[in-house]
């Protein structure tokens, strides 16, 4: 993959492959997501893990836009920043399960994936605390002259972390190629996020002297639009950029939290999930411009589906680590 | 514990009767943190509380970790009785600027005239499948900062008591409760009462060893101390309770008894609790103790997420039998 | 003192009383500073110490608005706080020289000094560090009812702290009677703030949703203006200011900073000291509105002169605490 | 120390020189931190490294120790060597979260996949008359934590070998330099030598006694042992210089032969490292002990500014002779 031209440039317009590529990947997130939740019905999942539905036109749209050696930093929510940047659904399985084929040998778990190979630094599951880790990215991309871009993905509740500001007043004072990546689905856990966001976002970002903009997080084309956009210019050697995307997320906080009316409503959920699917939305886009029909789409949609079966039962029968691992990998 | 205690609660429902009934005694007790109010804190230890004292006093806060538990500390100065949620005890990190160079030390850096009436809730432990940044228990950190005072509950009753004492003492007082203890239940009597900071109790009583244990390694010293009796061995099970103040005169009165000691703590095994307990027991027992104290953390690793890995990282009360059983010399 | 009214009604304009307790205030400040660096050049006093000379309009132009019972919080350089809301210049040097007399019983020392009887809630040797407990003593008075302020001094160093930007945005959303008040004096110790501070400071604070100016900070009657105006915004219950202080230290970082030329220019230093400074340009308006001639101003000078000597000696005399007192105060 | 050793540095001169050296070999490695390019710290460490290595890698930042701490994480996993200065221990309060819930724990949790070299300089000490926010000794807390070591040198030689090694190191190494320590003198050779992490020094031979003693407190065992001398005490000073990886057999080793043990650190006594070297010992030389094993830390309060309180918060070596000779049965 090389650099993602600027997407206004008729020229570069991503071709009818790149425009399903992408809707395969998030349909490959949604069916991830799905099988997640069937293994913790299942109780086959130790522990919980926080779903992406919903979500996943801002992780394909944006990573859609990254090179393969750019950086990502990932969330407690990152299965889909994960699949979006290249890795591969059957390790994350095996990670989610803690067993040895995973990502981590199974010692991250759903909330620590990190893979080298497809430039992600780690999921993270203190809120906001990869902050640094992005911007420290983009200063070694920008020292070392690799031309490499770090994307900080984070829940808009990451807004209340004081290392947020200091680590944009950094890369704007030292022009670091790192975009920061707010995600804001309105919810940190089970508290509506006007409520804990005085304010303006893209003020907070502009205030650091810092390129803010928004972008309608439901569609996938603009978020790859604006995305590629931001990610070029600080390419170039621009500074950084906070681009916040407005999308929601279908289920509950994490796989556990099923009654949700005390904090949101029903209908709230409904609207969203029939007017505002970023997979649907898409799908007739795609129809409408006549890119696919939609038996086309049904049919990258059921392989996706056997993929993600395959890639469970994969992880599955896959051994956990020799218990002697426990204490191997404390120090490098 | 007293013969009254006839009701049953959980560890949550005992930290959740502490909290009630001191906001309703005293009106400058709130409660800040993160999901606390409607939804009750992601444990569900504080449902029910905002319904009965509002909003005003059952505060949602952001993300916001060293933010609010600096108001924290500003608002005890000036006349309120914060208790400041921290959901996970790893999120200690994010606070310890606003804990220890503030809170601990303004009464003492102002020459006593400031008072810093507050406490940190905040949890313990792993086996909860969380993985390393949400299953540590960092109490050694704050147990080493003078000026704070650090209180860890091992039952329901014990969690009742000393909440209620931690949140009408005049210090800064850090709270931390086992994640996993939660679901236990226990007797707690209806009646009010609180516990003194700075008293170990003697859960159990024996002649031959000393399991001293902090928090969640209480019930793994009980059942141990079961397993223990099976093969004629009568373990002592004492719970310091606090770190500090630290009751330092029972710990070396049963070691003295028994002339066999282990330490278990949950926290790391290396520059942690156990070291200053082990020290202690020592440096007051020396001449009646058999063999050197044993200790026993959680093993020197970040906490690993797969299940098999992580069950390995804690003492049980198998691996904790079988050193008392080979301290006694049957093994 | 009564609140201070709103300074753009003629009836409530400063009386010439005011106007002359305010600038002997500033003599205050200015020749307690020059007594700290004579005990410093004399080796009599222990450690290091940060002047406030050159600075003093902001101090005496806010704490003149505030009531006896509003709180402050203070910095590494707080002795112009201290005195400016009511501190007693013989205990503050002795806290200064750890004496037993001093305002903690000399456990504080000059970055550390706390009274609660002049709702001085501590200067803080960590930068920043004060924000929260400020932003907290509002939130007791907004719970309590009490009609209290607090201001929050800080240098524009503490704009490198996270914890100012969450303690913003939890007093935004609390609409809690909060000043933060940034004294910005060009330099953290040896460095320039624009190498460390992105974008534009004020916005920083409206991006928070939190009403924001600057003023000339060497205008003490500036300074009180708009200081009044936001302080008594907050009283009345409509939330957080932020007040940006445009300053100059005049002399080093610490007492023990005398070769600058490294970081600042002689030449910097002189056009500061010649053409603002706050007490010369104070006393032009005050003798030019005829409220005080040169004469009644060197009067005034003199008198503090010999009240700050005086305090020193007292301080000098004064003894140390008993040994015993180390373990005393660690627990309340 | 080899023979070799001719010129003497200060202990400041001698980190500048590991920096300097370190920096000429491998233009990965960059320094991060406030004041320190052309004001060289506060200290004066760093002084002249800007002019050698440009503001590109002796980097001033804003006043952001999570800030910049995390982004020497980042950087240091893709490919910098990031040095990251924090100008007094009492700050690493502020950093808490990245060093441990991150930089410690990112190369296990990723499974072995990405390492963090990076290493963080600070400092410790009181007696500067810098009060409670400014003289704590806080490297208890981060040896506490898995995935980190934790360096503590106590001479000129000691400070440019190990730290030299600690940028070689692959792992995130928190190196403690002591304040009141940065104008003492000491021979260090002009050749290129580093130290292993995890080696203790024997700083003094001796047989009657032990005084373990880390970073600052080793120049006051030091002086206790010269004091000891003229009473017919010969006491062996052994200075760990690592608290992780920790020499467990030389401190047990000098424990068995001389049967009688001193801890010394500057950290708080409570909870602190003193607990930990000491239960080491015991474990280990526990039957050779003559008396349990004494520690000596700093006072468990806040530090005080006033000198006469503050000076008596650190063991001295009038403090140190005394124990020891009481230990020795000569009081
Ligand atoms: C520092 C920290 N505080 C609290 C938590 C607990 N927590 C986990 S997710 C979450 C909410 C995050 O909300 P947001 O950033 O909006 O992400 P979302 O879950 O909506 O994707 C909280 C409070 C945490 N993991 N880290
Ligand atoms: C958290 C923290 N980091 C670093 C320091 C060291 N330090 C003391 S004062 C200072 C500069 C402060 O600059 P500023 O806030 O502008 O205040 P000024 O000295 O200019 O009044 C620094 C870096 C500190 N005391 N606290
Ligand atoms: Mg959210
Ligand atoms: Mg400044």
């Amino acid at each position: 993959m090389t650099t993602a031209a600027h997407p206004s440039s008729v020229v570069s317009e991503p071709t009818a492959e790149k425009w399903l590529r992408m809707y395969r990947c998030m349909q490959m997130i949604r069916h991830f997501e799905d099988r997640v939740n069937d293994l913790y019905l299942r109780a086959l999942m130790p522990g919980l893990a926080h779903l992406y539905v919903g979500e996943e036109a801002v992780a394909v749209g944006i990573c859609e836009a990254l090179r393969p050696d750019d950086y990502i930093t990932s969330t407690h929510r990152g299965h889909g920043h994960c699949l979006a940047k290249g890795a591969a659904p059957d390790r994350m399985f095996a990670e989610l399960l803690g067993k040895e084929a995973g990502y981590c040998r199974g010692k991250g778990g759903s909330m620590h994936i990190a893979d080298p190979d497809t430039g992600n630094l780690g999921a993270n599951a203190i809120v906001g605390g990869s902050a640094g880790i992005a911007t420290g990215a983009a200063f070694s991309a920008k020292h070392l002259g690799t031309g490499q871009v770090a994307v900080c993905f984070f829940g808009e509740g990451a807004l209340g972390q004081g290392l947020l500001y200091e680590t944009m007043n950094l890369a704007s004072l030292w022009k670091l190629p790192v975009i920061y990546v707010c995600e804001n689905n309105l919810y940190n856990e089970y508290t509506h996020f006007s409520e804990t966001t005085a304010g303006d976002i893209l003020a907070r970002g502009k205030a650091f002297g810092i390129a803010s903009e928004s972008v309608d997080g439901q569609d996938v084309r603009a978020v790859h639009a604006v995305a590629a956009r931001l990610i070029e210019s600080a390419r170039q050697g621009n500074g950084p950029a906070l681009l916040l995307c407005n999308t929601y997320r279908y289920t509950g906080h994490h796989v556990g939290d099923i009654s949700r009316e005390y904090y949101r409503s029903k209908q709230e959920e409904q609207e969203w999930k029939t007017q505002r699917d970023p997979i649907l939305l898409f799908a007739a886009w795609l129809t409408g411009q006549k890119i696919a029909d939609s038996a086309a789409l049904g049919q990258i949609e059921s392989e996706v589906k056997a993929e993600m079966q395959a890639a469970v039962d994969f992880a599955i029968a896959a051994p956990y680590p020799a218990l002697a691992e426990v204490e191997q990998d404390v120090y490098a | 514990m007293p013969e009254t205690a006839q009701r049953e609660l959980t560890f949550a429902q005992a930290v959740r009767e502490a909290l009630a009934e001191e906001m309703r005694r005293d009106t400058r007790v709130c409660i800040l943190g993160e999901d606390v109010a409607e939804a009750g804190t992601p444990f569900k230890v504080l449902s029910g509380l905002v319904e009965e004292f509002g909003t005003n006093r059952v505060i949602d806060t952001p993300i916001s970790e060293a933010g609010f538990t600096g108001v924290g500390v500003g608002a005890a100065m000036t006349g309120m009785r914060p208790v400041i949620d921290i959901m996970f005890g790893d999120f200690l990190t994010l606070t310890m600027d606003q804990l220890v160079n503030q809170a601990a030390k303004i009464h003492y850096m102002s020459g006593g005239k400031w008072k810093v009436p507050m406490v940190l809730r905040t949890t313990l432990g792993a086996t909860r499948r969380s993985a390393a940044q949400h299953s540590q228990s960092l109490h050694a950190w704050v147990s080493h900062v003078p000026g704070l005072k650090v209180v860890m509950p091992s039952t329901p009753y014990d969690a009742k008591g000393l909440l209620k004492t931690a949140i009408r003492d005049e210090n800064p007082v850090v709270f931390f409760e086992d994640k996993m203890m939660y679901k236990l239940k226990g007797p707690v009597p209806a009646e009010d009462y609180t516990i003194p900071l700075g008293v170990a109790d003697v859960k159990r009583a024996g002649k031959d060893i000393t399991l001293v244990a902090t928090s969640s390694m209480v019930q793994v010293a009980l059942g141990a101390a079961d397993l223990l009796e099976k093969i004629g061995i009568a373990a002592e099970v004492v719970d310091p309770r606090t770190m500090w103040p630290l009751d330092e005169q029972t710990l070396i009165a049963s070691a003295k008894k028994t002339s066999r000691v282990i330490v278990m703590d949950e926290g790391y095994g290396r520059y942690g609790v156990t070291g200053e307990l082990a020290s202690v027991i020592s440096e007051g027992a020396f001449y009646s103790l058999e063999a050197p104290v044993k200790r026993m953390g959680a093993m020197h690793v970040p906490i690993p997420f797969s299940p098999p890995l992580e069950d390995l990282t804690v003492p049980t009360e198998q691996t904790v039998f079988e050193a008392a059983r080979a301290l006694c010399g049957k093994a």
